[in-house]
């Protein structure tokens, strides 16, 4: 019985890998399994080498494992560059008919796809669920009747015919594996009623739903991977929640029509990914001495300039704190699972609203392309809070947008007021908005919209901590690695090693730490992340004094593993 | 009734005496009490440069924000606060130069801002250097040798990108302005106004005189069609002994905000927000 | 004599196949080959998208730089080696969207640079988003109720900014783009060949069949004037049943690298920098 | 008999402030004193209030004083921000018969300056020439020759005739000031060949001149105070040097300009300030990856967004140290007064050369707007060093951009070398400059970039050490602080407090630290920067596990003086 099997669908771009994961993971959740998906991909629209990584377990995963128990070769180079991944005592299922290159290893299974699938009496592509077909006899559990429902979905809208055929593909390739093979890893059973309540959504998906019911009216941005499919999320949405969203000509007049919709009186994001957000960063400057409160979604991925863009690494902390000229306060979430979505961004749009600054959102491919099973009762929700925003102020034109008589944060008057007029300056400015020469003006509005950030400080929440009461070992960690980085936590304490993790999600500023656990003498931290230099470690050290004792990076663009995590505790 | 008084500022004018700028803030002050807007309703957003400091001068509400961004600055209240007149303004280096791609863009989409373009043919707020109108040869503080780069024709462009509403004034002659800029905050679409701004201190060439012998008033002329797209571009390149002045094309087309507000619609900014719970979006994944 | 094999990279292609791509990649190779000029005396500046990738398939030497960004770097890379060949390559996301300030600039300047914009009216590597050709109402992964922004008309906006030749291509026919290149290499200035290329995967309404049953041939009318800047610019604005091919705009004009080299000066980067003494510019200031 | 003189002239844009300053400053300086001239001006092309703040000194000045001893004061608006500026003893020259708003106060001289001006058979604007003259009297040293040849100099291009009236003006300045107050400051003596070898240079024109000395062949950038006038001295000699010199369109075409000139094999620059800097951070990434040399200047302002944009700050810092996303190596140098511009811009051409990678240069306001008086014999030179660069590669179609055989550098082929292609990409790449989606030349690649920063500390230069050899307080300070630093390190020893200046022009990365002083226990250790928070000071720290006992901060933006770091340190 196994509780824990990975699952790898390798092939060339355009071939549909993922249709064979979104499958075979929808099945296993409606089975009652929790399962989480990664997409390894390359830079290509078709052909190269693209991996859908799904991994199915009887309890809850946020990571990968780095081998497969399974892997379905689409083509050659799938087995080429995939066949050293699978696990002693797994197997590499491929259509021996077609893919003739070598010759086949222990453990190698073929299965004659393109056949079944003609045979099927439906074209090449159901080749997919023949596969899927295979991996479920593989896989023994029995999630037949809850594959069928997702195929039928799945197909719905092509006919009944396609239906029909896909399924007799998929039966094909549940008979296709041999009895002796077939439930080779006969998966431990689960209850069927753990799949109430749970769903099946990416971190894109995540981060544009919890946008939009966090009350987002305006999106303006410029297509980057891996942050396109938030704005592509947003766009199927805006109809249907009267949202504005428009594809800006370059990611400058995203941001800037942002903050224009900001100062407005709307709700407004933008999303992009370093190089995009390089280009942003005037503007972010512009919304912190303006104090226009603006939501800037990053998702990073591996620089510099064009970089590795379908890969992932969580490097661009460093140009997310600095960006942008000048002295002024900012706030830096960072979501660890796409269950964090709603809360991450309601608190996004409240935190921007009530100090009217601008706040970001940083995750990165490895979790905006991750499917995620997310308990609906576990999910976190944050209701609306505008902050100081008026409607109306009494009085002749008499409104002060940046008045400094009520601490650091003036009360926001929407343009459109009947009787007052609304000045928000870019130049050092007068309470009025005018701009200014007064030296003593500049430093009460310096020491105004950056003295924001202590305030923040008092409002930021806590690292949250994983693992042994009395650690000898703290991992240090923040954003997309939390998965990794608690699976990493369970297999020191089961190999006797009393280890915790301190995963930080408000990034920054960074609230004053308790730390949640029992400090001992000799107790060693370790920085993890998903980076070259540490960018984070840097910040933590500085803020707490503490001196990591070595730092473990990942900067290959793969994501960080629990695996990868204990090789580098041990080197 | 509107008053012109209901629009005077208390900002101190930074302009030196005789710039071009103050006609063109006098026009657009007589323009808005003859469209009997008061302050309120009125949304000026602006770039950086002298021209860009306009908003300040008078009684508006105004976002003046980055060097060359006004047009998606603007862009983004404006759909905040489709039912207000938003007015953009700002040089011709805010315009064709740093903000030259959302200049072109703008027009693409023809939501209803009017862009007034104070242009001096001359980057005046860092003290004379060429700007995208320089003309060829002129000396300037990065063109010690005489600009090479062909000055571009703002019109020009804004007709081959059927910009719904291209206009050029001349900041010497208050009455035409004020017309023109009037025109071109009724029409519904993207208007462009391009003003002949005399800088008296960077740019020695195109002076008030300097113009003044050039211009004409060509919507004086009624044999001329602005609806007539090649003509138009003819009109709109005209350029030497005589500029005209007055619009060189106009059309209907499509505005930005029909395709997502119905009439009856307030302004976002004054919604409800109503937006539909976490728990009711996730429910589609299961 | 260059032979074409001479051209071949070893570098794996990324595109798909049947992209329009393949066929400007055969029709730059031919038109470089017929000009009899050797790979190490061509260079190609890109930005980034499926097209921009064009470079790494031939063998030239490459500076394969940011989205949006070929039109500046290959003017710095042209004034460091203004004896060399310079073609700039990208799609239109590339050249129009993100690089929209630049190409206009880039006309300005009329350095002697040839562009070749893979125009597929989409975002390919993205896959599948509105680009500013995309045509109204088309549906894609940002327009999913359609598109409505009007698309840009890069031609009409070349002619519009007095670019020195303004010229369409079609993937689809080798021959005639081969020979569209060719001249646009050849002309001194800075040449625009915004070439129809089909994207495969992305857009299902612009297909080759779609393309060739519109697409003639201008440069077979005899009766066509290219230098006549208000026929180039109606010519330029065709589109719909007929789309022409070819040579829309071509005059001669000063070329910015003449305002600076003599004829018989080397390359910048191949001359010695013999920078004066610090103490003998510094002693003007005694 | 005084040693060190500040004269104040003060009036609306447009007055003709400059030209007496300049006249001033050049007399004095030739008659053998040390001079220094700071611009105090408001973001206004005519009216306002804009001041130019001369200092004279027996000894080298680098630095303002914040009090005058002789005020000029040219109008109205002059008088009511700058009499109280005016020292107890000290002098305010007005024209009485045209700026009769207020009581004259005691020290106020009235100097009927236009009248004396329209005698003097000129119009209005020779009022300066006037003004000049009064000043020169209360001075009472004779550098009425030295005078005489500076305006003769300055009118010549206007013709004869507007020098003889311009002398005429400056003599009845001179007479106009009563026997009993004239030579009232009496400043002591220097030797006039004290002047030899002494110049005149701002510090935009020592940037400049250091740049084409260093051998700079393409510069494109976009105006921006206060960086334009880098630009335009260029500009001025570009046809003499061979200079391609272009205003693009905005700072992302000239980053890119700039960098293409790089790959294309000459030396390019650009140079902006922070707003400018913002957009061109994509540009810098780009610079990363490809390898290519760029030297970039950064003039700061006040921020964020538009700020204060005629006055200093160094609030750069940090956004020019994280500019970009990804990790990369890059050089930032700092120059501390007009005497570095050629040394440092022959160092940042080198650097970026020899290392392929972008160098900043990082000025101020406060900087590139200040006269100084730079002694030739003191000035520091670089020769010429272009590292691994080639014209000519043997072999056919063999050269590999990104060879990875010989260290981190690789050797930098031109294009248009015979039978030689070369390769730049801002993707991930192959040692042939083809993008790659290998993790292995992915890790290669990173550590070859990002590894340079090693070899770079090893270089980079020792801070100056300047003050007592065994110190109670250390300040530390960096760039353009120099000359204010090091006088109050002066002020505090005569007041009986041992202290020292520890002074950084390489700002990053930093060297292995050899002190230069003796380190006693109970030493001070004292940040003085011209920014909000104290940017370098966290970088020091960081670097130095040396924790400062207190940040002596201004951002008012205005320049740090001697005056304000003592009453900091009070304070
Ligand atoms: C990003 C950025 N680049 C440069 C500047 C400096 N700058 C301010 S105004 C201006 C140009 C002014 O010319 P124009 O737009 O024609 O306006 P004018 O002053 O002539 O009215 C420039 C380059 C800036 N503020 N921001
Ligand atoms: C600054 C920046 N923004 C966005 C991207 C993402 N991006 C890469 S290619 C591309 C557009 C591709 O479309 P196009 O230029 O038309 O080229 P095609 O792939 O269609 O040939 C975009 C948006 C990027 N690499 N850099
Ligand atoms: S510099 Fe020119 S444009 Fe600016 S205010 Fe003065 S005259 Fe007007
Ligand atoms: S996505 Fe389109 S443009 Fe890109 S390679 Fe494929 S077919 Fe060609
Ligand atoms: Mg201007
Ligand atoms: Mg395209």
């Amino acid at each position: 019985m196994t509780k824990d099997i990975t699952v790898g669908i390798s092939g060339a771009a355009g071939m549909g890998m993922q249709s064979i994961s979104f499958t075979l993971a929808k099945s296993f959740l409606r089975a009652g399994y929790n399962v989480f998906v990664w997409q390894d991909v390359m830079s290509r629209i078709r052909g190269g080498n693209n991996t859908s990584i799904i991994r199915i377990s009887t309890s809850p995963v946020n990571s990968i494992k780095e081998s497969f128990d399974v892997l379905v070769a689409l083509d050659l180079l799938a087995i080429k560059r995939n066949a050293l991944k699978v696990k002693a005592g797994g197997f590499l299922l491929y259509d021996g008919e077609k893919q003739r290159a070598e010759e086949p290893k222990a453990g190698w299974i073929s299965v004659p796809f393109e056949k079944l699938a003609a045979e099927a009496g439906g074209d090449k592509i159901m080749m997919n669920s023949a596969a899927t077909g295979a991996v479920l006899a593989l896989l023994g559990a029995d999630v037949s009747k809850e594959c069928d429902e997702v195929i039928a979905e799945l197909f719905s809208k092509k006919g009944e015919a396609a239906v029909t055929a896909n399924l007799r593909a998929l039966k094909a390739g549940i008979a296709a594996v041999t009895p002796g093979i077939s439930g080779r890893f006969m998966l431990a059973p689960t209850l069927k009623t753990n799949s109430k309540n749970k769903v099946l959504v990416n971190g894109s998906e995540a981060l544009g739903l919890g946008a939009v019911s966090a009350g987002l009216k305006f999106y303006a941005g410029y297509p980057m991977s891996p942050a396109t499919s938030i704005m592509e999320y947003v766009a199927a949405k805006s109809r249907e929640f009267g949202i504005v969203m428009e594809q800006a000509e370059d990611e400058i007049a995203a941001i800037n029509m942002a903050v224009g919709a900001g100062y407005g009186g709307v709700r407004a994001m933008t999303c992009t990914s370093g190089g995009g957000f390089a280009l942003m960063t005037e503007g972010v400057s512009l919304a912190g001495m303006t104090e226009t409160p603006v939501v800037i979604g990053i998702s990073q991925r591996p620089g510099p300039a064009t970089g590795f863009p379908t890969r992932t690494e969580q490097g661009d902390l460093n140009m997310t704190l600095f960006a942008g000229h000048g002295d002024f306060a900012r706030v830096i979430l960072a979501p660890s699972s796409a269950a964090d979505g709603p809360v991450i961004m309601g608190r996004a749009f409240n935190l921007a609203e009530k100090y009217q600054i601008p706040v970001f959102v940083l995750s990165d491919q490895y979790f905006n392309d991750s499917t995620f099973s997310v308990d609906l009762n576990k999910v976190k929700t944050e209701p609306v809070d505008r902050g100081k925003l008026l409607l109306e102020f009494s009085g002749n034109y008499n409104y002060k947008r940046y008045d400094l008589s009520d601490g650091r944060v003036s009360a926001r008057l929407i343009p459109g007021a009947k009787d007052q007029v609304v000045y928000a300056d870019s130049d050092e400015h007068t309470e009025e908005g005018h701009i200014t020469e007064s030296a003593e003006i500049r430093l009460k509005m310096l020491d105004k919209r950056a003295g924001k950030l202590a305030e923040l400080a008092k409002v930021m929440e806590q690292p949250a901590y994983y693992g042994s009461e009395k650690p000898e070992i703290v991992l240090v960690s923040w954003g997309s690695s939390l998965g990794a980085v608690t699976e990493a936590v369970d297999m020191l304490n089961v190999s006797g090693k009393s280890a915790g993790a301190l995963h930080f999600t408000d990034i920054w500023p960074l609230p004053e730490m308790k730390p949640g656990f029992k400090i001992s003498s000799g107790l060693k931290y370790i920085g993890v992340e998903n980076n070259y230099s540490g960018q984070f470690a840097d910040i933590f050290e500085k803020h707490t004094g503490i001196k990591f004792s070595k730092r473990v990076l990942r900067y290959d663009g793969h994501p960080l593993t629990a695996e990868y995590i204990i090789r580098g505790l041990e080197g | 009734m509107v008053l012109a008084s209901a629009y005077n500022s208390t900002d101190d004018n930074a302009w030196c005496p005789g710039c071009g700028n103050f006609g063109v803030l006098r026009a657009l002050k007589q323009a808005l009490v003859s469209l009997n807007l008061e302050p309120w309703q009125v949304l000026m957003v602006s770039g950086i440069g002298q021209a860009a400091k306009i908003p300040h001068y008078l009684k508006v509400n105004c976002f003046n924000g980055l060097h060359g961004r006004s047009m998606p600055a603007a862009f983004g209240a404006k759909m905040a606060n489709h039912k207000m007149t938003v007015i953009a303004a700002g040089g011709d280096g805010d315009a064709y130069a740093e903000g030259g791609n959302h200049f072109v863009h703008a027009m693409r989409r023809n939501p209803d801002i009017t862009y007034l373009v104070h242009d001096n043919q001359i980057y005046g707020l860092t003290k004379g250097q060429a700007s995208p109108t320089t003309g060829l040869g002129t000396l300037t503080g990065t063109t010690p040798f005489g600009s090479v780069d062909i000055p571009e024709s703002p019109l020009a462009v804004a007709v081959a990108m059927d910009c719904s509403f291209v206009a050029r004034g001349f900041a010497g002659d208050l009455e035409h302005l004020s017309k023109i800029i009037g025109a071109a905050v009724k029409h519904r679409g993207f208007s462009l106004v391009d003003i002949l701004q005399p800088c008296v201190t960077f740019n020695k060439v195109n002076t008030y005189q300097w113009y003044k012998e050039r211009v004409y008033n060509l919507d004086e002329d009624a044999a001329y069609d602005p609806k007539d797209r090649t003509k138009a571009f003819t009109k709109a390149l005209e350029w030497g002994d005589r500029i005209p002045t007055g619009i060189i094309y106009k059309h209907e087309r499509p505005v930005f905000e029909d395709s997502i507000f119905k009439p009856a619609d307030k302004s976002l900014s004054r919604q409800p927000l109503n937006p539909p719970a976490p728990l009711e979006l996730l429910r589609k994944y299961a």
